[in-house]
């Protein structure tokens, strides 16, 4: 989340797109509803009529994975009727920049398509630089290479009747929504998007964000109290996990994994410091190398030197361009490459797509850890269904870990405030916290390398791993000072003339004063700050002041970065650092400082051509970006269909599908688009009563007996088509897999009409699995590809296609 | 102990069944008025609580429905149906109960007032049961229905209390000597001969009636 | 005005079925939770259940302009002023606490269900098990200790609050005019007055389980009001019947014994 | 920190609908219920109050442990009133966080081990564990590590063992996963950030 949740009671239009926020963030809807009291208009766009529709102003139905197409549409709305917030466009985002004269978009490509790679080169992609380096602009917007002009050529396809015979929404449903949101685009309205899974779960998935992103850039809505756009993130931690980065790209705090290409620190630091000749954009990440140094003087601690690069050749490298997400794991299991296997607090065999070729994929595995509160169908799996647990040579493991609230440590929510909680109760029987198990496992390879050696064995010999207490117990205060970071020796810094020496041993109270010599080390910089210099551990905070009275509780608990509520704030005012919207005041600039939030850096506002900076300071130009480079798709988002859809031609261009994504090609990763034997469109989703794969909640009798096994949810139309009755039993099938279920025949999902066909669709949850309940159903996921977004390689898990019968 | 030249009127099996009845009848009261006022719940307590009560309540109510078929069975034949005129003309001067009467119309073994007295024990006691089984078990059934069961229930009771005091009124001090025909069967032939003439005739007559101290033979050449 | 008596408002347009409170009710209660079957409905259990003392109902509903809705509505004991469960109950298990709201004191509940049948909304219900009756008590303890109840306390959307009588009445109605068209408030113009009050968005008899205009069944008036108290003017009539019979009348005594038998009163 | 006693009470108060029951004039009168009813309030009264954090969708609602002060079981677990975003409420999966705790039967509570084409599971102790995995993960390690690829680039990894997990526990621990997965040079390392 860009703001946060308190801050959605700010909104005067909510769209709620790509989320079903009643039903999975219930306490997230309280203040969307706050806002509704207040007179704000809720839009939820979902394929399927559901809680969230129930109590919004109106539901308007989509066809899954067409959302760029809505969102297309929107965007040329905006443009057309000249609904966007121009002094903000203006000064803030790239429309003014001119695009290089060698890009093009033809027929849903973009210049530099690779078809034998399915990859882009991105040369072209690129914006004019005058002679000394600074991007050209034009700020009447009128060049026809100028940013601005090429969006509104390129959406000028995504006329009305286009994107609704794509999208299955009426013209009318089309037109409300647009012109409702689009009212947002003025200094005094905020209009906010909660999005999730819906959006992530897609072949398209980051563009259909980014469309999103340029739309609020559009309408002013970025930066500001009651816009942004929310992420309602679906796991407790999903924020700090990915913060911390357990992830094959990065490194905690977001750091780039080395590749292979980048064989010196140099090199690294060079190609991942983005540098700005533009004297007002603050280009915040010039800073990177300071981050990097200081994450790897945490790891290895006085191990890393200068001398030895600070062990950056003790990290491992990806290969350059290779992706290593669970898909790609779990092809690699499939081809027996993978040997061993740590599933911590995870249940994938339910929940990864394409559940048959996983559940075959473990049958290879030499040995598995499973580390959990309950055991689940992973942990099982050698003796699932049809599996003869005799033919199966994997060594288990399974080992009892303490739940949430019999451990002490923070959380992070998706609005990155960082709470703390405390230890309630001991764990039952031999039950000890995750990190502990973990702890104890890497200090017995430890050892084994220090008396054996092996390959790159000082990577584990020198890696700083002092984190058990004189109990044996995980030292949680110390992990998280040694995330915060610290000083290595006694350091004098210079604030604005005044001089304060930190002493070694100190934390870090802010990652301005991270050091890239290897005189501090900072476990994830984006975390510096959570603690103070005096060591006061300022997630544990609970003051309830608001003193802006916008909700945003700067003394409860920690925010990153640096205790800021909502980042990007200094677009919240005008060039001179007045609020656009006196009523919200989040930030004002008093001539010698910022008042409001934490702001985005302590510069003066952006006219002040000396000493000023430009609102968005992470960003490389220091403003947002309409024309986005980042993204593997293309500089904007298309419309791409499903891998898995209806059609046989995208109505757009001749480019079907994503021409980025990864196909994925085992004998278990079989298609069917527009196949007569798969007819309907498929979704899947969690309800409110169970979590994610169900590996907590199914276990749990009060949550079970609401939810108590699986169903699919199909359109009353399409039920008496195929003569089935609510409640009766129905197989569903894709071409990978079917599974046994309850059929809900409901009016809440209706037909669409796509390019003048009638299509239905039908959901089912993913919350269920063979182990628990006995009767509950199987893994929705047996019905899944093995196919995700070309930037993330999150999952599709929200558009294929099916076949529904009688059971 | 019944004395030389009584007269037996009720058998052993007759007796059993009728206290059975009488007993079930008088426990259901009692519990059943110590569920219906709560003022009277104290009655719990002398059996352990009110649960106790209820179960005493509910299982008396079985042993009353198997009494009540057994006691159907036995005289529904004397006492289930009306024998015309004889009994219309009891009827019409009340069995000589209300205003004096100085011939009361003869009657069989029992008169009128006694079978209308047993058919509504009869009827009365089947809808107790009934009601009472449903309240008891109520699952599945629709819950308007249930509900009517509670004010039957209570309409039973209402005639069958009233009626008990006026059985037991006229079983005992209001009819003396009729008490001991239900404690060792015997009465005399002059309260036979008052209170049913033409029974006691019909039964000399065709030599069945059985008389303490004598043959039974005697008594046909009386 | 009494201030100690307490009105839960139940703001079916606000609520969304998120089902906190039927779990925060089972948490508080230690109720369990049972196996159950998808019957083709969020909603379950299926009904209110011994175990299950609210329970949100689902229900798709299509209204007569052609517009579809959702609509969800916490069910559960309504806590009437007069109620009928307290009427019947033979025990004194159910009773009105000092809030206005109809307590359950489960060691005195003898398990004999006349409260089931006599409830106009099909609230009470047995468990088998423990032969005794149960329902919410609007977490009777809790009010005591100035909390909330368990349910109103997990509610995030202020679909459901508490309060003082006059104060949440107000605030129904002023909720009520702000929806306009068929939203109305009920509960207090029936049995006396619920101290659990509904705000509804259509009117009452689309709902599916909620009476139109519930009363006190009349089977339970005739019972409890009529027959109650004619079951002792029928007894005590018949008792004084009898003994002015014996007074005035004189007992049916045997004729003097003709035929010389012994004369005898056989009862003694 | 933890809340004391009376802070549990005063965060209860105002929550929710943001009426405090004690602002509405109710008149506290002496408790006269039965003693079983009475039992989980007065319980709740005298025991410790332990705060955490929800462990399901990444709102991050306050929760309140009852613990008891002479045994250490949590008896009773509901939401934080002066929490500023669930202010108290939580939703059905909030609301049952009781069920989590060892109260469910079905937790973990043993060291577990299925040896290869074994049938059953068979209890073991950390010891045994611990040093078996850091065994399993020695040997697959050395056996497949890559230190070079095939460009000849030094790479220094390990493509035979995979991480995936968690989204589900705490920061320290997120960080000491991400950490050591690196120092072992492993890459294919994921969560549900994906799902």
């Amino acid at each position: 989340m860009t703001n946060h949740y308190c801050d959605l009671k700010n909104a005067d239009v909510i769209l709620i797109m790509g989320s079903n926020a009643a039903e999975h963030h219930p306490i997230a809807f309280k203040w969307i509803l706050r806002a509704k009291e207040k007179g704000a208009t809720i839009i939820h766009v979902d394929p399927r009529y559901t809680r969230t529709s129930a109590r919004c102003d109106f539901h308007v139905p989509l066809r899954s994975g067409t959302d760029i197409a809505f969102l297309g549409g929107m965007i040329h709305y905006i443009l057309t009727h000249r609904k966007y917030f121009k002094d903000y466009v203006v000064n803030y985002t790239n429309a003014s920049f001119i695009v290089s004269k060698d890009f093009y978009f033809k027929d849903g490509l973009f210049s530099g398509y690779d078809q034998a790679k399915r990859k882009y080169s991105k040369d072209t992609w690129v914006l004019e630089k005058d002679g000394k380096g600074i991007p050209k602009r034009d700020m009447t917007l009128t060049n026809p290479r100028s940013v601005f002009q090429m969006l509104k050529k390129h959406y000028s396809r995504y006329t009305l009747d286009k994107v609704s015979s794509i999208t299955g929404v009426s013209k009318e449903n089309l037109l409300k929504v647009y012109e409702i949101y689009a009212s947002t685009g003025v200094p005094g309205k905020a209009g906010t998007e909660c999005y999730a899974l819906g959006w992530t779960h897609h072949t398209t998935g980051s563009q259909n964000i980014r469309s999103m992103s340029i739309i609020q850039l559009l309408l002013g809505n970025m930066g500001i109290a009651g816009g942004g756009i929310n992420a309602l993130r679906g796991e407790p931690n999903v924020q700090g996990s990915t913060d911390h980065c357990i992830l094959y790209g990065n490194l905690p705090g977001y750091l780039k994994m080395p590749v292979a290409s980048l064989d010196t620190l140099e090199k690294y630091l060079h190609k991942c410091t983005p540098v700005s000749k533009d004297p007002q954009s603050a280009n915040y990440y010039s800073n990177y190398p300071k981050f990097f140094v200081s994450f790897l003087k945490s790891m290895w601690d006085n191990k890393a030197t200068k001398e030895n690069e600070f062990g950056y050749n003790w990290l491992p490298k990806l290969d350059d361009g290779k992706a290593y997400s669970t898909m790609h794991m779990f092809d690699a299991m499939y081809a027996g490459k993978v040997k061993g296997y740590f599933c911590v607090g995870a249940d994938t065999a339910v929940s990864t797509p394409n559940s048959n070729k996983v559940r075959k994929a473990m049958e290879n595995l030499d040995w598995l850890v499973g580390e959990n509160i309950f055991n689940n169908e992973t942990y099982e799996f050698w003796r699932g269904p049809g599996v003869d647990p005799k033919k199966i040579k994997t060594e288990c493991f399974l080992l009892p870990a303490s739940a949430s609230m019999e451990k002490e440590g923070s959380q992070s929510n998706s609005g990155r405030w960082v709470q703390w909680k405390y230890k309630a109760a001991e764990a039952p029987g031999d039950a000890i916290p995750v990190g502990e198990i973990e702890i104890k496992i890497m200090a017995a390879i430890k050892k084994l390398y220090e008396k054996e050696g092996g390959p790159n064995a000082k990577a584990i010999v020198n890696l700083k791993w002092d984190y058990l207490d004189s109990k044996g117990r995980m030292n949680v205060l110390k992990i998280s000072k040694q995330i915060n970071g610290h000083f290595l020796k006694d350091t004098v810094v210079d604030e604005k003339g005044v001089k304060t020496l930190y002493k070694k041993g100190q934390t870090v109270p802010t990652f301005g004063m991270l050091k890239a010599d290897g005189s501090t080390s900072g476990g994830n910089w984006i975390m510096a700050g959570s603690f103070g210099a005096n060591g006061e551990n300022k997630m544990m905070k609970r003051g309830k002041d608001d003193p802006t009275g916008l909700g945003l509780y700067p003394n409860w608990s920690f925010a990153w970065p640096v205790n800021r509520r909502i980042i990007y704030n200094r677009a919240s005012c005008d060039i001179n650092g007045k609020p656009y919207n006196p009523k919200r005041k989040l930030l004002e600039w008093t001539g010698d400082k910022w008042v409001g939030d934490v702001p985005d850096g302590p510069w003066p506002p952006m006219a002040d051509k000396a000493k000023g900076k430009y609102p968005f300071i992470m960003k490389q130009d220091g403003v947002g970006s309409l024309f986005g480079p980042g993204m593997v798709e293309g500089p904007f988002p298309e419309h791409y269909e499903p891998l898995e859809g209806p059609l046989t031609k995208n109505p757009l261009s001749g480019q079907l599908i994503n021409p980025t994504i990864e196909i994925f090609k085992s004998d278990m990763d079989k298609t069917a688009n527009a196949d007569a034997k798969f007819p309907y469109v498929c979704t899947t989703y969690s309800c409110t009563e169970h979590w994610c794969s169900g590996a907590l909640t199914r276990w749990q009798a009060w949550l079970l007996e609401m939810q108590p096994e699986l169903y699919v949810e199909i359109g009353e139309k399409l039920a008496q088509e195929k003569g089935i009755k609510n409640g009766s039993r129905v197989k569903v099938h894709s071409i990978r897999g079917q599974v046994e279920c309850v059929a809900m025949v409901t009016k809440r999902f209706q037909p669409f009409t796509v390019e003048g066909k009638t299509v239905h669709q039908v959901g089912l949850p993913f919350n269920y699995g063979w182990l628990f309940p006995k009767d509950g159903g199987d893994s929705t996921n047996f019905l899944t590809p093995t196919v995700g977004d070309a930037n993330t390689f999150c999952p599709e898990y929200k558009a294929f296609m099916v076949n529904v019968v009688k059971a | 102990m019944p004395e030389k030249g009584m007269i037996k009127i009720t058998d052993g099996f007759e007796r059993i069944v009728h206290w059975m009845l009488a007993g079930s009848c008088i426990l259901l009261f009692i519990t059943g008025l110590g569920m219906m006022y709560r003022e009277l719940n104290f009655i719990g307590n002398l059996m352990g609580g009110l649960v106790a009560l209820k179960y005493v309540h509910n299982f008396t109510g079985l042993l009353f429905i198997v009494s009540l078929v057994l006691a159907t069975r036995m005289w529904w034949h004397e006492a289930g149906k009306f024998s015309m005129p004889e009994d219309l003309d009891w009827m019409m001067c009340a069995g000589g109960y209300l205003w004096h009467v100085e011939k009361v119309p003869e009657i069989g073994k029992y008169n009128p007032g006694q079978k209308m007295f047993f058919l509504t024990v009869v009827g009365c006691g089947a809808l107790m049961g009934v009601t009472g089984l449903v309240m008891w078990f109520p699952v599945g059934l629709s819950m308007d229905l249930v509900r009517w069961m509670y004010p039957l229930h209570a309409l039973g009771f209402v005639v069958l209390f009233a009626f008990f005091f006026v059985h037991l009124y006229l079983g005992t001090i209001g009819n003396p000597g009729t008490f001991m025909a239900m404690i060792d069967g015997w009465a005399t032939k002059a309260w036979a001969r008052k209170q049913h003439p033409k029974w006691l005739r019909e039964m000399e007559e065709s030599g069945k009636l059985e008389v303490y101290g004598e043959e039974k033979t005697e008594a046909a050449s009386h | 005005m009494n201030t100690s008596e307490l009105i839960k408002v139940i703001d079916t347009t606000r609520c969304t079925a998120c089902r906190g409170c039927q779990v925060a009710c089972k948490q508080w209660n230690e109720l369990p939770g049972l196996r159950t079957k998808n019957w083709g409905s969020y909603q379950n259990p299926p009904d209110l259940e011994w175990n299950t003392w609210t329970l949100i109902r689902f229900q798709e509903y299509v209204n007569d302009k052609g517009t579809f809705k959702w609509m969800f509505r916490k069910d559960g004991c309504m806590h009437c002023t007069d109620a009928a469960c307290v009427k019947v109950c033979p025990s004194g298990a159910l009773y009105h606490t000092e809030y206005g709201t109809v307590g359950i004191k489960k060691n005195l509940c003898i398990g004999c269900k006349e409260c089931i049948a006599a409830c106009p909304f099909e609230v009470p219900r047995y468990n088998r098990a423990t032969d005794k009756v149960s329902k919410c008590d609007l977490c009777l303890t809790r009010l005591q200790s100035n909390q909330q109840p368990a349910c109103v306390k997990s509610c995030p959307t202020g679909a459901l609050s508490i309060g003082g009588k006059d104060k949440m009445m107000k605030a129904a109605y002023d909720r009520v005019k702000e929806l306009g068209g068929d939203a109305s408030v009920y509960g207090d113009k029936f049995v006396g007055g619920t101290h659990v009050v509904y705000i509804l968005s259509e009117k009452p008899e689309v709902y599916d389980k909620l009476p139109k205009s519930p009363s006190i069944p009349l089977s339970v008036i005739a019972w409890k009001d009529w027959l109650k108290p004619l079951s002792l003017i029928a007894g005590g009539g018949v008792v004084v019947g009898s003994l002015l019979h014996y007074i005035l009348h004189g007992p049916k005594r045997p004729d003097e014994d003709v035929s010389g038998d012994k004369h005898a009163e056989g009862g003694k | 920190m933890k809340i004391t006693r009376r802070g549990f009470l005063t965060m209860s108060g105002a929550v929710g609908s943001g009426l405090a029951l004690s602002s509405l004039g109710i008149d506290l009168r002496p408790l006269r219920a039965y003693a079983d009813e009475l039992n989980k309030m007065n319980r709740i009264k005298s025991a410790k109050q332990v705060i955490t954090t929800c462990c399901y969708c990444s709102v991050g609602c306050g929760l309140v442990c009852s613990v008891d002060k002479a045994t250490g079981k949590i008896f009773n677990i509901e939401g934080d009133a002066d929490h500023p975003i669930s202010e108290g409420s939580l939703c059905a999966k909030g609301a049952g966080f009781f069920d989590l705790t060892e109260a469910n039967k079905h937790r973990l509570t043993k060291v577990l081990y299925r040896k290869p084409y074994g049938t059953e599971w068979e209890e073991k102790d950390w010891e045994f564990a611990i040093s078996r995995i850091a065994r399993l993960v020695k040997d697959t390690r050395d056996k497949g590590f890559v230190t070079r690829n095939s460009k000849g680039e030094l790479v220094n990894r390990c493509e035979t063992i995979g991480h995936y997990g968690s989204s589900n526990v705490d920061n320290e621990e997120c960080w000491v996963m991400s950490v050591r997965s690196r120092a072992l040079g492993l890459v294919y390392i994921d969560h549900q950030a994906r799902v």
